[in-house]
Order: structure tokens, then C-alpha cells, then sequence
């Protein structure tokens, strides 16, 4: 344990926070941008050219904000609940490799916080102990929107994060390690060695059970405005909202990243493209993917959800699973 | 240095903290959470143990109590789930309904 | 030296985390804090070189299983404050001898632990959760299938008590209803 | 303004279709024959490419609010507006009151003087547009055509009690010039003279 470790992991963590804080931010211009294009309409356009400085006016706007705790609210858990939020995207992301390694003036870099050997199960984990977020705050708001949206915020990430977890049993069964960075290692031989060609049951499932998780529109039933007013986040305002937001934009590019590294190939050389960017390439598609959906599909209703979790995505992970073991051992 | 010792001390002060919340609540689901905390102290010391011994055994013997742990909780509340419907509380108080 | 920091630490705030969960008197603070308290016990699991049992703690325990709590924490007003009963006086001289007695044996045990052999040792060339893996399915294989069976009657028997006339409101309850209820109370 | 004349034409009913609902399936094999049929061909990404030309195509509809304005229907009900008369310049309200009296949110307010000249002219006249839901019943009851609905709608201030005096509404003398006559509703419409049959005297 050197002093050069303990600096460059504090260097990588503080890397790591101010870029994805700042990409969170942009993430909402660019989603605010893709929507309206695809409605036909121009976004915003007023602060700065091309309504650049937006995500600035409303970062002004989120600090200066009076930040208002309600009379009947637990205060402590509802003050902490969106920093649970907040952090536990930032920590899941302690785990995934970003970049392929490269050398600054000698010293090898490796664009990863901590490589444990357990790191898939482990941001699985710490993305599904996000859930607290909404559930506390929820909980503690004393407001019966907030509440349905916390008994909502139970139901979903509960039931996902099993297809989940099932889902990416198979490509660990393929690859043989739970560390992302053996499975990044797994694809290194182009295109035609990616999981998804393998495993194409798996990665619909897992971007599928990603969208409920990262509570992004098909299934963001937790704060459906037409239905639950804004869920559990009704009785925030300022920053401590604003922290949902951070939060939810992180956890996009979380899994981002995970889908990726798990099925995409991760951060090999794609054809002339060197690694670094061909990730980013395949993290932004992602998140536009996400963007898409947004603009083009409905809400589905709860019923509809969990209908959809336990009688079809789950048991069509489970047969993929056995199929894949069968496979396996002949 | 962390002796085992360590370890089964905090075990078993998180152990009696767990039982002086079994004693003290009356509440159905909070009696439940006093009995997970029971349940965790073990673990620590399994794995404490499987550590100081080189011996795998106590890391899965805290497997199976996760997994214990995990269907009581199914169960335990869907019991909870029927009495609260019932009775409309879940006092430990109003269980007493059998006795003559 | 680092290890000694960490487990200080996690060992201070796994015990301040759960005595707020014994002793608070409202529902949500005992909920959030044996949530935190779990996910710093994972800490020690992963101290211990536990890397999946600790990680299998994260998801079981916060993930799941705190999070089916907190579904039946909606029964409860969670600004309200909990009813408490008063333990006798037999009880906490019970506990206090259980307590003496568990050190007791605590502090024996590294005497009798000398003659302990381990059955099945920790080879360190392979990852911790390949090691649990090849001891869980060749010597303990029976155990894993048990405890499976175990957790497929839980998940039925949970799925039935809970769907037991599921159609029936708890809120909107009708008058005779309340009326029957009052008296069964009485 | 070019382009914008599309939006002026309001009569959008000739271009209206109805849409074919198919029967809701009952059993479980009209259910599992929808699913299939939907699921071949695959409706859900069609949406997707509909949504992603409409990005690619880039025809935007956008029109920029405060930089450019659609045009407002002729007889638009905005922030009300006193007239005067053309050759004198007096105020034509007469102190009549029926627009207090007509106005149903109850929020019109006069009050009278009888002037040197014998004549009864407001000396107040407010309109609390906290209130007024812009209906229009005080322009069509006045007999002297003296208060009409004009076509400014942008009537942010920073107070509710702003454009809602006398002063604010009445044409000030010297604009006096550029008073339309009748422009805004509660006037008659340029042809009413062709519209109004005469009443006759004896049925």
C-alpha cells in the first residue's frame, strides 16, 4: 500500500465524481435537445448559443433554490435520502474499468478505482442498494403521492434486479469470472467475438430490466406525473432534488458502461477505432438508446410491470440460463 | 493487528443488542428487524472464524443463514401482511388471542 | 495499520447503527439505520477476504431483503412513534448472564481452537467466490439443495399468505365489517 | 411573419380521418394472435424510426416566442380597453354600469360623477384581472361601444393591479389619432351593416 496508490485513487475518485457530476448535467441538455427534435420542436435555445449555457442557468437555479423540508417530514432521512441517491451511483462506478490502460509520464494508469475480483455482482449490489434513495424519501415526506411512489420504487427494483442479476448469470457462465475487466479481456478478438452475438436473450433482457432500474420512461413509474404527481420526489426542491437527478443521469451511465463492457466488447479496438473512444462511442449510443425510447414509447401501468418481470423476462432468463449451461457442458 | 478475538467480541455485542431489542419491542416488523440483527452478528462471526482457521466452512454456513434468513422474511410477512389485515395492527399483544 | 482503522471504524458504526435500530422509538429511523448498519457489515466481509459473501450481503440483505421490510413498513404511520413494552427485571439479569457467559467463551476460544483442523482450506490461488463455489457444490452440495427447497416453499408460501384475499380492501372496509371487528377486539 | 400563414387557418376538420379500432381480443388465442401480429411486425420499432427520422429530417415547428409571433384572431379577447371619441375625444363610457352589472365574475368597478356639463362620466374604472376570465360580456353589453377587448395579451407585470385603472385602458388624447375604430371585440364586425335585417314595425 504506497503513497502513489493512495494519490492516484483519490485522483481517479475525484476524476471519476467532477466528470460524471458535470456529464450529468449535460446529460440534460442532451436529452432535453434529442426530445425535442424528435417532437419537432427546437429545445432550448435562449441562454448561450444553442441554449448551451442552459444546464448552467439551471444549476444557478437548483443552488439558489429555498431548499423546503415539509412540517410532517422525518427530517434526518429525508435531508440524507437523495445523498444515498447520489452516492450509490458514484460508488457503483468504483468498480467498472472506464478506459484501457495507458502510461502518463512512466507511471501506468489504470482507469479503474478498485479492481476487486467480484466487480459485477459488486456494482449490481451497490446499484440495487440505490433504491434506498427513492424509499426513504419517500417514507419520510409524509405525502401519500410520496408514499405510493416509494411502495412503487420496492415493487420495481425489487423484481428487476432479479432479471438482472439472472441475465448476466449467463454471460458469467460463458466467461467464467465475475471482473469486468476478464470480460472486457474475453472480446478482445473484434467484432464477431462480442457476447451479444452470443447472448442476444441476455443483453435484451439487461437493458430491458437497466431501464427499470435506472427508472428511465418506459418504467419510471416511481415519479409518473400523470399517475403519482412526482413520486417520491414531490416534496423535494433545490439541490437535494437535484441530487435525485445527478443520481438517476450516473446510474445511466453506469449502466452504460456495464452493457458495454458485458456485451458490446468493452474497451477493445474496434476496427482503426482505439479502444477509449469506441467505449465512449458505445456508452453514448446507450444513452441515447435511452433518450429514443423516451420520445417514442408509452408508460406501461404497474400491473403491466410486474406481468412483464415475473411471467415473462424472468422465466425467459431463467430458460436462457439452462440453455446456456446445457450448451456448455456439451 | 485484528485478532479473531476482535471480531467475536463485536459479534457478540451486536449479538446482545439484537436481543435487547427482541426483549424491548413490541411491534411485529420491529421484533423482525431485532432478530436480523441476531442473524448478521452470527455471520460476522462465521466468516471471522473461516478467516483465523483457513477453513471455508464458516463463509458458507453464513450462506445458508443468508438464505434462511431470506425465506423468513417471505414468510414472516406474509404472516404480517394476514394479521395486519385481521386486527388492523401488528402489537405482539394482540397475538394473544389463543390463550385462555 | 489499515485494517486495524477500518475495522475500528466499521465496528463503531455497524454497533451506533444498530443501537439506533433497537432503540428508536420511529419505525423509518430503525429502517434506514439496520439498512446502513447491513451494508457495513458487508465491510467486515470483505476485510475478512470474503469477497462474494460480502457482495452477496449488499444484494440479499439491503437489496432485497431490507427492501421487502420496508414494502411492510407502508403498514405502519412512519412519523408515529412505536409502543414499547417494559422488560422484567428477570430479563435483563437473563440477558446479562448471556452476556457474561458469551465472553467467557470467547476468550476460551483461542485455547480450544489450537486442536481445530481445517476441512476444507482456503487455497489462495484461486478468487474467493470460485473457492466458495467448488466447496459448495462437491461437499456441500445436499445442504445447497435443501436450502433451495427451502426458499422455493418460502417464495410459495409468502406468495399465498399474501394473495389470501387480496381482493378484499383493508382501507375501505364495510360497516358491519368495522362493527364485527370492534367487537372481536372488545 | 412568412410561413406562419398555415397556423392562421383554423379549419382543420377537412382534414380529420378516423382511426380503425380493431375489437379488443377476448380469448386467449385472439391474445396470443395480437401478441404475434405485433411482435413480427414489430411495432414497437417502428415507433423507434419514426421518432429517429423526425430527428434526421430536422423540420422543426418550433416558433420562437418572444422573437417571433403567430398572428392573433381580429377579434381576440386581450386586456380590455376604453375608447374615447374621435372628433371630441371625450371618454364615451357613460357611467351607465351595466358592465358592472353584467360581468359575472364580479370584478368591474365604477364610480360617477355628474360633470360641469350636465353629462355622467366615470371617474373610476377598474377591472381586477385577478378576476376577470376575459368573457367578454361587459364589451358586448355596452351600448356605447365605449369599452372593447384590445389585442395585447402579453401583460406581464409585477403587479396584479397594473393595466386594470382607468388611466391604463383609456386611449390617451394624444394616440387619440391612432384609436381604430372598432377593432377589438364587443364592436360591430366590419359588415354588419350587409348582416342586420331591419325589425319590422308592425308583425
Amino acid at each position: 500500500m504506497d503513497a502513489a496508490f493512495v494519490i492516484a485513487t483519490i485522483i481517479k475518485i475525484l476524476i471519476v465524481l467532477g466528470i460524471f457530476s458535470a456529464l450529468a448535467g449535460f446529460g440534460t441538455y442532451v436529452e432535453r435537445k434529442v426530445l425535442a427534435f424528435m417532437q419537432r420542436r427546437l429545445g432550448p435555445m435562449h441562454v448561450g448559443p444553442y441554449g448551451l449555457l442552459q444546464v448552467l442557468a439551471d444549476g444557478i437555479k437548483l443552488f439558489t433554490k429555498e431548499d423546503f423540508i415539509p412540517q410532517g417530514a422525518v427530517r434526518p432521512i429525508f435531508m440524507i435520502a437523495p445523498v444515498i441517491t447520489a452516492a450509490t451511483a458514484f460508488i457503483a462506478m468504483a468498480a467498472i474499468p472506464m478506459f484501457p490502460e495507458f502510461t502518463i509520464g512512466g507511471y501506468t494508469v489504470k482507469p479503474i478505482i478498485s479492481d476487486i475480483n467480484v466487480g459485477l455482482l459488486f456494482v449490481l449490489g451497490v446499484m440495487g442498494a440505490g433504491l434506498y434513495g427513492p424509499l426513504l424519501a419517500g417514507m419520510a415526506s409524509q405525502n401519500k403521492w410520496s408514499i405510493l411512489g416509494a411502495a412503487r420504487t420496492a415493487i420495481q427494483f425489487l423484481s428487476y434486479e432479479v432479471v438482472t442479476g439472472l441475465s448476466v448469470l449467463a454471460p458469467v457462465m460463458i466467461v467464467g469470472s465475475l471482473s469486468l475487466i476478464d470480460f472486457n479481456n474475453y472480446q478482445a478478438g473484434g467484432v464477431s467475438d462480442w457476447l451479444v452475438w452470443k447472448q442476444p436473450i441476455a443483453f435484451i433482457l439487461f437493458l430491458i430490466a437497466g431501464f427499470a432500474e435506472t427508472n428511465r420512461t418506459p418504467f419510471d413509474l416511481l415519479e409518473h406525473e400523470a399517475e403519482v404527481i412526482s413520486g417520491y420526489a414531490t416534496e423535494y426542491s433545490g439541490m437535494r432534488w437535484g441530487m435525485f437527478f445527478i443520481g438517476e443521469y450516473a446510474n445511466m451511465f453506469t449502466l452504460g458502461f456495464l452493457a458495454s463492457l458485458i456485451f458490446l466488447g468493452g474497451f477493445n479496438d474496434l476496427w482503426f477505432i482505439p479502444g477509449a473512444i469506441a467505449i465512449l462511442m458505445k456508452v453514448f449510443f446507450i444513452f441515447f438508446f435511452f433518450l429514443w425510447t423516451r420520445a417514442s414509447w408509452p408508460h406501461v401501468r404497474p400491473d403491466q410491470l410486474m406481468w412483464l418481470c415475473w411471467k415473462v423476462l424472468m422465466p425467459l432468463a431463467v430458460i436462457n440460463v439452462v440453455i446456456t449451461g446445457i450448451v456448455m457442458m456439451f | 493487528m485484528i485478532t479473531l478475538t476482535h471480531y467475536l467480541v463485536l459479534a457478540a455485542l451486536l449479538f446482545c443488542i439484537a436481543l435487547v431489542g427482541i426483549m424491548r419491542r413490541k411491534n411485529l416488523l420491529m421484533l423482525f428487524f431485532a432478530t436480523e440483527i441476531a442473524l448478521n452478528a452470527v455471520n460476522i462471526a462465521f466468516a471471522a472464524i473461516s478467516k483465523y482457521y483457513g477453513d471455508l466452512t464458516g463463509q458458507l454456513f453464513a450462506f445458508f443463514i443468508i438464505a434462511v434468513a431470506a425465506s423468513e422474511v417471505a414468510v414472516g410477512l406474509g404472516l404480517l401482511i394476514i394479521w395486519y389485515k385481521r386486527r388492523g395492527n401488528i402489537d405482539l399483544d394482540s397475538l394473544q388471542s389463543m390463550k385462555g | 495499520m489499515v485494517e486495524a482503522i477500518a475495522f475500528y471504524l466499521f465496528a463503531f458504526l455497524t454497533v451506533a447503527m444498530f443501537t439506533i435500530t433497537v432503540m428508536s422509538k420511529n419505525a423509518l429511523y430503525a429502517m434506514s439505520a439496520l439498512a446502513a448498519g447491513m451494508i457495513f457489515i458487508s465491510a467486515f466481509f470483505f476485510l475478512l477476504d470474503a469477497d462474494f459473501l460480502g457482495v452477496v450481503q449488499i444484494i440479499v440483505y439491503s437489496g432485497a431483503v431490507m427492501a421487502v421490510y420496508a414494502f411492510g413498513m407502508m403498514f405502519l404511520d412512519t412519523t408515529k412513534d412505536v409502543k414499547e413494552k417494559n422488560p422484567s427485571k428477570k430479563i435483563v439479569f437473563f440477558l446479562s448472564g448471556m452476556v457474561a457467559l458469551l465472553l467467557v467463551l470467547i476468550v476460551l476460544s483461542p485455547i480450544v481452537s489450537d486442536k481445530v483442523q481445517a476441512l476444507y482450506p482456503i487455497s489462495h490461488d484461486i478468487g474467493n467466490a470460485e473457492a466458495v463455489g467448488i466447496v459448495l457444490f462437491t461437499k456441500y452440495l445436499v445442504p445447497f439443495e435443501v436450502a433451495a427447497i427451502m426458499l422455493l416453499v418460502a417464495m410459495i408460501a409468502g406468495i399465498i399468505l399474501a394473495s389470501k384475499r387480496m381482493d378484499e380492501s383493508i382501507t375501505l372496509k364495510i360497516d358491519q365489517e368495522i362493527e364485527r371487528s370492534k367487537k372481536e377486539q372488545q | 411573419m412568412s410561413g406562419l400563414e398555415q397556423f392562421k387557418d383554423r379549419n382543420v376538420s377537412q382534414n380529420y380521418y378516423k382511426v380503425q379500432i380493431e375489437p379488443y381480443p377476448k380469448t386467449g388465442w385472439e391474445k396470443f394472435k395480437r401478441v404475434l401480429k405485433r411482435s413480427i411486425k414489430l411495432e414497437l420499432f417502428v415507433g423507434l424510426k419514426i421518432t429517429l427520422m423526425e430527428m434526421l429530417r430536422f423540420n422543426i415547428h418550433t416558433v420562437q416566442y418572444p422573437k417571433e409571433k403567430l398572428p392573433i384572431g381580429p377579434r381576440y379577447r386581450a386586456v380590455h380597453r376604453l375608447l374615447r371619441l374621435l372628433e371630441s375625444g371625450t371618454e364615451r363610457c357613460i357611467g351607465c354600469g351595466l358592465c358592472e352589472k353584467i360581468c359575472i365574475s364580479n370584478c368591474i368597478r365604477i364610480d360617477t360623477k355628474v360633470d360641469e356639463h350636465g353629462r355622467k362620466v366615470p371617474t373610476e374604472y377598474t377591472i381586477n384581472f385577478g378576476r376577470c376570465i376575459f368573457c367578454g360580456y361587459c364589451a358586448e353589453v355596452c351600448p356605447e361601444l365605449a369599452i372593447v377587448h384590445g389585442p395585447d395579451y402579453e401583460n406581464a407585470s409585477e403587479q396584479r393591479a397594473h393595466f386594470a385603472l382607468k388611466e391604463d385602458m383609456l386611449t390617451p388624447l394624444d394616440k387619440l389619432k391612432q384609436q381604430q375604430e372598432y377593432p377589438g371585440f364587443g364592436a360591430p364586425t366590419p359588415v354588419a351593416d350587409q348582416r342586420i335585417k331591419k325589425t319590422p314595425l308592425a308583425y
